[in-house]
């Protein structure tokens, strides 16, 4: 076990993966030459050269049609986007193309492709770069949707999606970045639709992904000596998602905080809150709380940012209302 | 390019005369309530896919928009199994999933049918970025309408295939209207091969009605890309002479600009000249319709025959692992 | 009153506003000379000439983009999707500009538009045609979304969406474009924001709109005969969401089944499940039933687009199983 | 355009001066935390807002990129309360909610910065639009970077422009890079200015390191907007001294090739232009640095005593109703 960054973790896969097959590319802007904008492709450019590491103009829509393209075909594109709020320009050829062919033809041609990169808010970054994208994505049939929380998975999960067969969302977090943790040696993945304990608890349950997670393990942290003993459940990924695990962990605490960094209205912890209080209704000792972004675009000054995103102090409140003490 | 055999002209010939009578039966089955959806018959259209499908190899790759039963017979693809997609049927080129607007047939390399206008543009590109990354010299013939040219994907696709040096060729078919919308009344450049230029691509125009002028003139951008990698734009001149699907109303152009463009049918004009060539005669257009007319029997019967799509397809081919 | 077509009222909504407004005028491919693809737009263009009614190029995110620009600077666009699967190559306009200019302005310019157009499954139009679009939408900050399922309130909910100073997502039905209903004569509104229960019931509450609405009325009509009596609450608008409204009556029925078109996993039915299962907790004797679509892009198939969208008989099971009959 | 009296011209210089030294105040108050997101500073490029704005009516229309600092200045927005939106204060342009990549002044008819790359390029055609609907004659300015020409939108835009004949001037201000891609690795043809002729639109390109090139320039094709309705597409060739935004390593550029560009910094050839003409002396530059020095500070202080915006404002101007 070696202890790396998130980032590296991410490189990692990309590299492994790249040097395993050779029909997997990177695409995107600024992965070449530039080394990523956020430096999670750095080296590859001189490791596979400009056919396999591509700089593209700013196209999205045209360069994940592009991936979608030689998908078809045989290839296995991976294509970065520098931010995953510019999926929106793309977004057509994601949810009309990506994820519909296989079924439009019926099963002749799938799309083994992976777009990622980083997601949600990151630092004073403001309304239109600091958006929790996952929520374009969830809903639609033929997509799978990934988002984790620690380098461990990040290289599992991410080689497990160059490894689909259909095409993945695959977003990351400019804020996880810089994080470390023990990543497994040698050649390893997860699979996707697998969630995970990341801690194990008895009182309550807090589900939880990526940036959130790193907050939930500490509210947990904080909780355990106050006596309360919190079990923190990391989906992982959110289409498929792993409904049993979460269900298993509440019908064990009896009681569930879902959290969600992005706006509350019809965000994912809506989903998982709903799939919570309709399948493991006679379980629950109080209906579940959730713990959401405020419902407004990010603000720019850091005061209000800060106010907009799930704190620490927020979710121990809603951990002690759904416990009632 | 080679001059054609008489067998070759005589395909050419067959093919164009099976799209039609093709197409003619599904408007009856149209009619009829066999076929549901929306249904955009190509009747005018035949010369540009026949000319500019009839150039490739096996291997090459197609790609076109929801008015693409045309381009998947010239592909070759089964009749029988078109008609029985367009009636839903479990037999179907796509099971049934797809109908008219998203034929689809792999074995062909036939990337699809596609109703997201322009949707289809980057697509192509990225199967011609598959062959250049593979160092495969196949090519890829990416077809749209006129009014494709004002989407954003359609800019940026180019832009990317010069950029990249793809091997693809992008055919516009300017039947001169996207639905209502005449041309002109949607771009202020009406020589849509002049958006070319922009990308430092060449550009060019072809009698869409003449299905050997449509063919020397993609046979040589087929080659250009093939060879040097020079990705091409061309403007086929062509005319739809039904509605733009069968719910158009059709009041925005008058009957006499479709009588006189009808004046063009690139099948009378192509069976005409083959005519005046002596290369056929009037008997061998006898023999030619009936066997046609056999075709799209066998088609209909195939797809009346076949059984509706097992409810149990329902939620299969949403996920591979699931397939 | 008269009795009229969806299609008609929304015609009228348009006219009268044009009228009463200058300010105000719709845009979008063949809504002019074609008369509109659905129609909608019939006789527009006559009476206000082609400066107001503007028929654009295959633009969608660029005449969306033109909208939000007239409407920043005082003018009231109509900007139509022909339908709204459309929208999805506009949505990086309506998401990261219409929605957030009024808040990165600081509240110094509003974006007072309407995007409208049909969305749904139809008839047979395979899977790039049918999406229930919605979801792209109501959980955006900023967006405010309109669903009307009767004539009635097609006109009221279009002229006040008109007036509203904010943007506002109007998605009508290729399927109910025929169907007919009384609609009040002169000039009324009906206020974004507030449900409406179409039926009164006591035993159990079905929420539904759009074309699932037309279900929902159905199948409380049969299940009348067999004695049980059922509540039907349309939200119309789902942001706002009536929240309210729907638990009110959960709050008297104590049951609630939950419609909607679109495909299952994360859709709008399960932000309003979870709602009520956290909302009323208390009140519920059954946990919220979900009636949606197959998790599954829409296929061309009759009989296979038959088995996606929900069915009355799937809703009478429903209503039975909360029912426990 | 008419000759430009002293006054004018010493005026122009205030303001390339004002956004020089207000932009160097930026990056020390970046270094120091008091500003946080992106910065992307718009050293080097001064003389393209400088020169272009300078021929616009208070009525007229300017929207930008999140590169705009330089534009909002050039506007007239005041320097205190975009310092203080910098800063995330109370006070600022925007409440502190849009920051740098979002400033916006109504009472300028500022219509924002924007930062989806070329996200503005419609909405700025749409003001043009507004404009044209209500009978006025205003004009609208449409600031975008040369890497924005790739995107979707700005083919759409200048076709509906265009098509339209509305009164807007698109400057694409090409600095050469579009963060760390050349312009040659993004598109296979490099003047930009060329892209008008995809939609019969005038193209031009200036010098955009000479503030009175770009007046020129921008000012002709400003009234062939008001006056005629003709769009344009102006191509400024620029550069940035400064790297993207605060954090670029700047690997991908020599700095050979800056301090060469920096040979043509925009500023010293207008002030030594001046001087030449001998319309200004040393002793004016010295006031007038001076007067902008007093003028960068004053923003600081009054940015730094504005208060944090409220936290109840965080859910406030989400929708009109609740403003
Ligand atoms: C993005 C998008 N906008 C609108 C439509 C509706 N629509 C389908 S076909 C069509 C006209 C297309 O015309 P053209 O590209 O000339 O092709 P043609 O139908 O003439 O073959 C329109 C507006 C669509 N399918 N996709
Ligand atoms: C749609 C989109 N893609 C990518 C980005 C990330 N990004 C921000 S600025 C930029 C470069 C833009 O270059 P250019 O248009 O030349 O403007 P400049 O920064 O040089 O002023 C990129 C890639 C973005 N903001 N939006
Ligand atoms: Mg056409
Ligand atoms: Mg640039």
């Amino acid at each position: 076990m070696a202890i790396i960054t998130y980032r590296e973790a991410l490189n990692q896969a990309l590299r492994e993966e790249m040097r395993r097959d050779p029909r997997v590319f990177l695409m995107g802007e600024e992965v070449g030459l530039y080394q990523g904008a956020y430096k999670v492709s750095q080296g590859l450019l001189e490791e596979f050269g400009p056919k396999r590491v591509i700089d593209t103009p700013i196209s999205e829509a045209g360069f994940t049609g592009v991936g979608i393209g030689a998908a078809m075909v045989g290839l296995r594109p991976i294509v970065e986007m520098m931010t995953f709020n510019f999926a929106l320009v793309a977004i057509d050829q994601i949810v009309n193309q990506a994820a519909k062919i296989l079924y439009m033809s019926g099963g002749q041609y799938n799309v083994p492709m992976v777009i990622r990169g980083p997601g949600g808010p990151a630092h004073q970054l403001a309304a239109q770069h600091s958006q929790s994208m996952e929520s374009y994505f969830y809903h639609v049939p033929g997509l799978k949707i990934v988002r984790p929380g620690t380098p461990k998975d990040a290289k599992g999960l991410l080689k497990s999606a160059i490894r689909d067969d259909d095409p993945v969302i695959f977003i990351e977090s400019e804020l996880l970045y810089g994080t470390k943790g023990e990543v497994p040696d040698g050649d390893y993945t997860i699979p996707l639709g697998v969630g995970d304990i990341k801690r194990e608890g008895r009182d309550v349950t807090i589900v939880a992904y990526s940036t959130m997670l790193l907050l939930a393990l500490q509210a947990a942290e904080e909780l355990e000596k106050e006596g309360i003993s919190v079990e923190v459940v990391d989906p992982r990924t959110l289409r498929p998602l792993d409904t049993e695990l979460i269900l298993e962990s509440v019908k064990k605490t009896n009681r569930a905080v879902v959290m969600e960094s992005g706006a509350g209205f019809g965000g994912i912890g809506t989903v998982i809150g709903e799939i919570i209080s309709e399948q493991a209704f006679d379980y629950l000792d109080a209906p579940v709380e959730r713990v959401t972004g405020a419902n407004a675009p990010t603000p720019y000054a850091k005061n209000l940012e800060r106010a907009k995103i799930p704190s620490k102090e927020r979710l121990i409140a809603a951990v002690k209302k759904v416990l009632a003490v | 390019m080679q001059k054609l055999e008489r067998k070759e002209l005589v395909d050419l010939l067959r093919q164009m005369l099976l799209m039609r009578r093709f197409e003619e039966k599904c408007a009856e089955m149209y009619a009829m309530g066999k076929i549901g959806g929306f249904l955009h018959l190509y009747i005018g259209q035949e010369a540009v896919a026949a000319g500019a499908i009839s150039v490739l190899r096996p291997d090459d790759y197609v790609i076109a928009s929801y008015r693409e039963h045309g381009h998947a017979l010239a592909r070759g693809c089964d009749p029988r199994k078109i008609m029985a997609e367009l009636f839903g049927r479990a037999d179907g080129l796509c099971k049934g999933k797809g109908g008219s607007m998203h034929l689809f047939d792999k074995t062909h390399n036939f990337l699809g049918g596609h109703a997201i206008v322009a949707g289809q543009i980057p697509i192509g590109t990225g199967a011609a970025f598959a062959s250049q990354y593979e160092g495969k010299d196949q090519v890829t013939l990416c077809f749209f309408g006129d009014a494709a040219v004002n989407q954003g994907v359609f800019h940026e696709a180019l832009n990317l295939a010069a950029l990249w040096h793809l091997p693809i060729v992008y055919i516009c078919e300017n039947n001169r209207y996207g639905m209502g919308t005449a041309v002109e009344r949607a771009t202020p450049v009406r020589e849509l091969y002049r958006r070319a230029e922009a990308y430092g691509m060449p550009g060019e125009t072809v009698d869409g009605m003449d299905v050997l002028a449509v063919r020397e003139c993609v046979g040589s951008a087929v080659e250009r890309a093939r060879r040097e990698r020079i990705p091409s734009l061309i403007e086929a001149k062509t005319y739809r002479f039904r509605g733009h699907s069968m719910a158009d109303p059709g009041t925005y152009r008058t009957k006499e600009e479709i009588e006189r463009e009808k004046q063009r049918d690139p099948l009378v004009l192509f069976r005409d000249y083959l005519t005046a060539e002596a290369m056929i005669k009037e008997s061998d257009w006898k023999v030619l319709e009936k066997e046609i007319r056999v075709t799209v029997e066998e088609a209909v019967r195939y797809a009346d025959a076949s059984a509706e799509p097992p409810v149990e397809w329902l939620c299969t081919d949403v996920y591979v692992s699931e397939r």
